[in-house]
């Protein structure tokens, strides 16, 4: 048996070792082709579309801003947008999550996956003309509710708030469905299962064990389904009324740019679109930082 | 005089203005009978208000790969304010004289290019009512006629957001003609009758179609009896079969015509070989051969931009569609009442915007 | 995996399936609504059309020249998945796996493609892209696609990483997995649910990308979008059946890679089926 | 609590093969047998995580296999421990008492008590990812236990514990069983724990229960092969009674057997011996009493020597021995004759 | 292989505080030690799967702990297992030669082979799911095992195995230590699988190795009452040697301990006795040898009686019966002086 002395003991951990500790190695490096690939292809252009805003075609630099915040005509946009993106989210999570869990104990999920998830393969186009038609005065909708005498005249679906809004239920839903579906099935059942020995109902197990294990998952799926809709264009224009309540920001930054042809003021609507963004994403990720992020096993296996 | 290239060159031709549907077929021949000049054409297309974007962004890399663009005024207009177009002037003497063989309206809105680009078609548009007959008994005859009518109809009558409609367009830009406004050209200070009739009018309209499909459909499926049109869309839909043939069209009283064309313009950076290919095919595209072509299926009625072209010139199922679906009360029309044309781009931007903000945003 | 008995528990069933048979009937009505106009002759407030008609999927293909489009959209789609899928899946894994310094920040870079509006981008990026010679080729579209594509990877990965057990990678890692064999070997398949998922959002934001598209696509590389776009948007007279025409063969090209895609790989992930394979009950 | 035919397939392998068990009320029960017989899908039938293919579940005459586990209010610790990742040790052992809605300061000195309970007091802000296996092991045990369930189900609580923590565990469970008053299923691969721990002891082998006795009845008198096996009786000698029916034959001797009486000569019949009650001394056969054999491996544990010869048919026996013995040596194996099991054919 | 001074920091926790041990080629080495002390951190590290915060390994005498795991080769038995979930339990025990380029056909031999040392030859389609404790740990095991590695690393891997498969798969893994001459640490909380199998036991606490020694060394002469502690010597006396140094003055009695001798009169110490050597009769003490006390608890372990005991000043004691006792009835405790310990107050 030889114990080693102290004095053979390398005085200090190498370089290398060091950073490991702190988080950098190998796996570390995996970020650059990513980062790189944004870098390079995003950050450059990106600056130039702030610097793009700030030059505006007359006045001062901060002129583009200081028009939209002036003009209500642009600042509403904002509401408008928020009021079309923030419900139509939150009600596709709220359908997701629940559907999702039902899916989940199927025995024969593909054919109703399937069937969720068709709409992604719509496109808005399609969506657009199929409700413009579907739901219409003259469409199957208005035309079964009046046939089986729950109307007397047609609703009136599209072209207005409503419109914008089925679409962006029917665009959005299989996108928070699916991803919800891969991530409530990544958890280990035994949680549950230990949960449920331990006196928790089905709804306290949902909020108390999975809702936590989900939180990570929920919110870069909220995140992103929030982007999209926020983003939402072809379809407000289509299905809404472009010029009252679905004028939303991304008409004004179109109309700035593709009609008034003044890129700049386009520039800066859309920068501020991506603040608004930007601000709404954060508070989500924010949130989620006081949750658990790891592991969705809690067992040895 | 123009000089052939080394060897046959390749021409892109983009479209943003739906204008392939009258000068394709004449393009295409233009290869066959020129093929030392151009050994193919190839055709893109486009929505109109993003070509401009791309454009920009090929010329300020230096490469520019589209030669020919088929626009109509608004992507004309953004081109020539940003400087994306070719200037032509220099070049006159290589193309026909314009003045003696274009229909003299067209030549007018040839000015709009301002040297820049040259009008391959040209119609009359509108504006007009679109009505059916079985339900409209006594169609109205002016102006107050039709708003007199949409109040005892309510919600009977429609017209779409004239951004996005070339029928809701003129439309706006004829009112000012038929309610005797200050300054038909200027919207901002001019139209204050025609803002008051539109905000009057529009209480009794349920909300604004996103296109002139929408109102057009809405039309033909019942909902709505009375929508605004342009002689194109009177007759290209019925016989496309989205309206019912029986649809009528009218006019209201002192009405003018506020016409619309479609324009050949070069971007900025093609190479002196291919623009003399290009002028060449301008050249060919202007001859009544070509023009005839225009004709089509009614959808800008009449169509051709030049003098002399009879729709006998036209191939047989453009006759055939235009002598079952055409009106023969066109030709009178057109003669009878003035003919103007449409707002400069800035000027027709303004209008949109206080027609959002004024008209539009009272729906939704 | 429990199942309930009670009667809130069936309420609460029937209430979430009848809310998943609704969403799907109606969804069915509207995709029905379409493919019928797109056969329809003339379709004017009745229940169905009058007569049915193919014509205009003929003159749609023949007009936009669908062939060398579709072609092309399925390459630029293949390849722009392919390449998010590589890059976007090992960032998120070492953003997924290791704490360092800057963090944060590196996070914030990919998620701003994302927020912010491709046009403010756009132009800049495809100016860039003609300048290096790029633009209008087949590698621009590509190359255009991917600045969304791949935080878009990135973004969705990063959970799914965090849910897989570190210890089952060590595992791997002992028994001689170098980073290529555990990539492979383990993590693909454990996170195949996920990617499925991840790279199928891809694909179908790719097809639908118009505005980048658009900036860099040439004559020879334009993707479906860009033709359906026009469709829709230039002015002029079209049939309303034949933008539909154009809508449904845009569909058909997605669901066939959905369709594809669920064929293959179950959404499911296996920590949950290889505890489900039992009887029914 | 009645278990009367309980079943449960997975596909068409049959897991549980008709369970018959009661158990009263307090009782301490240790469920003993091999990997893979069936011992925690048992366990989770009970608890109500598996349906039941067959058979019913009764307590105090009531069926309660159509619960939902959360209704049953039964306690239990899980092989895999199944703790929930994103709590903290705190939050996972007061899981349940929150679900039972105990006001929050009766709650934290409980949670106190029980982490005190398994010497984890100062591991409590720590996720469970952070700690090593044995902690792990005692979270499942303080969580099922702070709730003070009517029943509670164990399955294999101590395995991850060092010899000292788990004698102390052992205790403890003990004590809280009886202080509680509640009723115990326990399983356990030790039969030390099982011996020490249980009222009754429960012994399964593929799916079925072999045999259900106090401690004493089945450490002493196994009644079937199967259960002898799993009561330390390694060493399995097949033989024959010989004509006289005091003696069996076996290979390398034979041996007078007082079990034996009463069997018919030439009956074929297994004879089972624990290690230590098999002993080997050096020298050759000396024919009568005891077997010949070649020591095969001897290890040192503690005090004595065990090891394991071949007879000369091949067999292998385990037995103790005083002193090491040299590899390959021959050597004569004496069992104890008072306490050598004497099987029929059947394994009974 | 040579461990010097290997730390591993958790935070400010230092769950790994300086380790140095050199191992032969072909050792085979258990790590001993209560709950929580490092062993599991201490086998990671060797594996390379947690980096180092000090300390250096050393592999004939060139450094390894740079390498990244998966170039260093060994073979590692997890505490929780970390099976690959999605595989089969083939694919998972083949993981590891399909790593290393094993030919198809020999492979398939090999695995077949590993399933069948672990008696699992029958379950090789089925996904670790699907598996029960006992069987999951097995594949762990034939997984290591299977690609002959020049180290294997085990963390506790008969902990879920019934007794019998236990000793079973104990002798296995030591035939497969000698056929394929590999280095093995083996981490265990059974000091009877310790004692059994390893050339040298390496006795861990708190993040630092107490003693290392073969297993007679740390049997009977532990240096440290900690080793003694793990090593069964359950009771802990507290006590001072008497004025003429031969005896040691204990609560409840004074004992004649040998071990005793040289040590200063008045030295405070602390005498261990195992619960076997500990014999516990009858009566009312005597004065003279033994120390009296009341029964606190008595349970039955097979053959012998084992129990508790108090002493007067309350200090538990460990014995061993051979009959049953009443609970509460004065005994007489008598240890063998032989197998007594006696440590000073450093814990040496
Ligand atoms: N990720 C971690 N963060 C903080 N502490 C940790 C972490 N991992 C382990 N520890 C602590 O380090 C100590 C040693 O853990 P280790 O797993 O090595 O113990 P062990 O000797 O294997 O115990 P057992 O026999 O219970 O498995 C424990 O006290 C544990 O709580
Ligand atoms: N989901 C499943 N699908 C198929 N077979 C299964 C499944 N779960 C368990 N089994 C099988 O059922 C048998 C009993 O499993 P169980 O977990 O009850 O064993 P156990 O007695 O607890 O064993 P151990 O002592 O090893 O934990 C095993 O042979 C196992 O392979
Ligand atoms: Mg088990
Ligand atoms: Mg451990």
């Amino acid at each position: 048996m030889v114990l080693q002395g102290a004095a053979q003991r390398p005085a200090r951990p190498a370089l290398k070792t060091r950073l490991a500790a702190k988080g950098f190695d190998g796996t570390t490096l995996l970020v650059l082709p990513g980062l790189i690939a944004v870098l390079a292809l995003f950050i450059y252009p990106f600056l130039y579309g702030v610097v793009d805003s700030l030059t505006p075609q007359a006045g001062a630099w901060y002129e583009n801003y200081r028009r939209f915040f002036s003009d209500p005509f642009l600042y509403n946009t904002i509401s408008a947008t928020l009021w079309l993106a923030l419900p139509v989210t939150l009600l596709n999570l709220l359908l997701a999550v629940p559907i999702a869990f039902r899916v989940r104990l199927m025995r024969r999920q593909r054919l109703l996956t399937t069937l969720l998830v068709l709409p992604i393969t719509l496109g808005t186009v399609l969506v657009a003309e199929g409700l413009l038609n579907f739901l219409g005065p003259q469409g199957w909708f208005n035309r079964t509710l009046i046939l089986i005498g729950l109307l007397d005249t047609p609703l009136r679906l599209t072209n207005n708030y409503w419109g914008v809004f089925a679409s962006l239920l029917i665009t959005g839903f299989p996108f928070a469905f699916l991803l919800t579906l891969s991530y409530v099935t990544g958890i280990d059942p035994a949680i549950e299962q230990a949960a449920a020995t331990l006196g928790a109902s089905a709804w306290r197990r949902f909020t108390r064990i999975f809702l936590p294990l989900l939180v990570p998952g929920l919110s870069v799926t909220f995140c992103l389904a929030f982007v999209q809709a926020f983003a939402v264009f072809p379809s407000a224009v289509l299905l809404g009324a472009p010029a009252g309540a679905t004028r939303v920001i991304s008409i004004a930054a179109y109309s700035a740019a593709f009609e008034e042809y003044n890129h700049s003021l386009g520039s800066a609507i859309a920068i501020i679109m991506g603040a608004v963004q930007l601000l709404v994403v954060l508070a989500v990720l924010g949130l989620r930082g006081f949750f658990y992020r790891g592991s969705a096993s809690g067992t040895k296996g | 005089a123009l000089k052939a290239p080394s060897s046959p060159v390749t021409i892109t031709v983009a479209d943003v203005a739906g204008n392939l549907a009258l000068t394709q077929a004449a393009m295409e021949r233009y290869t066959q009978a020129k093929p030392e000049w151009a050994s193919r054409i190839a055709f893109t297309k486009a929505p109109a208000p993003e070509l401009p974007a791309k454009l920009k962004a090929q010329q300020a890399a230096g490469r520019v790969d589209i030669d020919l663009v088929l626009t109509g005024t608004d992507a004309l207009a953004a081109g020539l304010d940003q400087g994306i177009w070719t200037d032509l002037s220099p070049y006159k003497a290589d193309l026909p004289d314009l003045q003696s063989i274009y229909i003299p309206q067209a030549f007018k809105m040839q000015a709009m290019a301002k040297d820049h680009g040259v009008i391959v078609s040209y119609y009359p548009s509108g504006p007009l009512i679109e009505y059916m007959p079985d339900r409209v008994k006594t169609p109205p005859k002016s102006a107050e006629e039709l708003l007199a009518w949409t109040k005892e109809n309510k919600n009977k009558f429609i017209y779409a957001r004239p951004s996005n409609s070339g029928p809701g367009r003129t439309f706006l830009m004829g009112l000012p003609y038929l309610l005797k406004d200050a300054d038909p050209r200027d919207p901002e200070k001019g139209w204050d009758k025609t803002w008051a009739f539109l905000e009057e009018i529009g209480q009794n309209i349920e909300y604004y179609a996103s296109g002139t499909t929408q109102t057009m459909r809405e039309l033909g499926e019942g909902t709505r009896d009375i929508v605004v049109s342009t002689t194109g869309w009177d007759i290209n839909p019925r016989v496309l079969g989205t309206v019912p043939a029986e649809a009528e069209v009218g006019t209201l009283a002192g009405f003018h015509w506020v016409t619309d064309a479609h324009y050949m313009v070069v971007p900025k950076g093609v190479s002196e070989e291919k623009l003399a290919v290009l002028l060449d095919l301008m050249n060919f595209m202007l001859t009544p051969q070509s023009q005839a072509y225009a004709y089509d299926q009614g959808y800008f009625y009449p169509g051709p931009a030049v003098k002399d072209v009879p729709l006998s010139m036209a191939p047989e199922e453009s006759q055939a569609a235009i002598k079952e679906f055409g009106r023969p009360q066109y030709e009178a029309w057109i003669a009878e009442n003035p003919l103007e044309i449409p707002l400069d781009a800035e000027k027709l931007v303004a209008a949109f915007r206080i027609w959002d903000e004024r008209i539009g945003a009272k729906k939704g | 995996m429990i199942r309930d008995r009670g009667l809130g528990s069936k309420l609460w069933r029937t209430a979430v399936w009848a809310v998943t048979l609704l969403f799907i009937l109606n969804l069915l009505g509207v995709i029905a609504t379409v493919v019928t106009n797109s056969l329809a002759t003339r379709w004017l407030g009745t229940w169905l059309p009058v007569d049915f008609t193919t014509r205009w999927y003929f003159a749609a293909w023949r007009e936009f020249q669908l062939t060398e489009v579709l072609l092309v959209t399925f390459q630029v789609v293949f390849l722009v998945t392919l390449l998010s899928g590589l890059i976007g899946i090992t960032t998120a894994y070492a953003l997924a796996r290791r704490d360092f310094a800057g963090k944060r920040f590196v996070v914030l870079v990919f998620l701003l493609p994302l927020l912010v509006p491709p046009l403010t981008y756009g132009i800049p990026l495809a100016t860039l892209l003609y300048q290096v010679g790029l633009g209008g080729s087949f590698w621009g579209v590509v190359i255009i696609n991917l600045v969304p594509s791949i935080p878009f990877v990135v973004l969705v990965m990063i959970p799914f990483i965090e849910q897989i057990d570190p210890r089952v990678e060590a595992a791997a890692r002992v028994f001689g997995a170098g980073t290529g064999s555990l990539f492979t070997r383990i993590l693909l398949p454990l996170l195949l649910p996920g990617m499925l998922a991840a790279l199928l959002l891809v694909l179908v934001r790719t097809i639908a990308m118009f505005e980048l598209t658009f900036l860099v696509a040439g004559p020879t590389s334009q993707t479906l979008v860009v033709s359906l776009y026009y469709a829709v948007f230039a002015s002029g007279v079209r049939a309303s059946q034949s933008i539909d025409a154009m809508a449904v063969v845009y569909m058909v090209t997605t669901l066939f890679w959905l369709i594809l895609a669920l064929r293959f790989v179950n959404p499911t992930q296996i920590v949950a089926r290889a505890k489900q394979s039992q009887p029914a009950h | 609590m009645e278990l009367a035919g309980l079943e449960r397939a997975f596909g068409a392998y049959r897991a549980l093969d008709g369970l018959d068990l009661t158990v009263e009320r307090g009782e301490f029960i240790a469920l003993l047998g091999p990997s893979g017989c069936g011992k925690s899908t048992a366990l989770n039938c009970i608890a109500g995580l598996l349906p039941l293919t067959g058979g019913a579940i009764l307590l105090d005459g009531k069926p309660i296999h159509e619960l939902a586990p959360e209704e049953r209010g039964f306690g239990m610790v899980f092989q895999s421990y199944a703790l929930f990742p994103h709590m903290t040790i705190r939050k996972n052992v007061g899981f349940g008492l929150a679900m039972q809605g105990v006001p929050k300061a009766e709650a934290e000195a409980r949670i106190d008590a029980a982490l005190d309970l398994v010497r984890l007091k100062s591991q409590g802000d720590k996720l469970p990812g952070q700690l090593s296996g044995g902690q792990q092991q005692r979270v499942a045990i303080a969580r099922a236990i702070v709730i003070r369930p009517p029943l509670v189900l164990m399955d294999e609580p101590l395995s991850n514990l060092d010899a000292k923590l788990r004698l102390e565990m052992r205790a403890e469970i003990r004590a809280i069983h009886e202080a509680i008053g509640s009723t115990t299923i326990y399983v356990t691969h030790d039969q030390d724990e099982a011996l020490s721990l249980a009222d009754r002891i429960v012994v399964m082998a593929n799916g079925v229960i072999r045999q259900v006795g106090t401690p004493e009845e089945l450490y002493e008198r196994p009644n079937h092969v199967d259960v002898a096996d799993f009561m330390g009786f390694r060493t399995r000698i097949l033989g024959r009674v010989t004509a006289d029916g005091s003696m069996v034959e076996l290979p390398g001797g034979r041996l007078a057997l007082p079990a034996a009486r009463g069997l018919r000569a030439g009956t074929p019949v297994t004879v089972s011996v624990r290690p230590e009650d098999f002993v080997a001394s050096k020298g050759e056969a000396r024919g009568g009493d005891g077997l010949t054999g070649t020591v095969r491996s001897i290890e040192y544990r503690g005090r004595a020597w065990f090891g394991s010869a071949a007879l000369p048919d091949g067999t292998l026996v385990y037995f103790r021995a005083d002193s090491t013995l040299p590899q390959g040596a021959p050597v004569i194996l004496a069992p104890d004759p008072a306490r050598t099991l004497i099987f029929e054919e059947t394994g009974r």
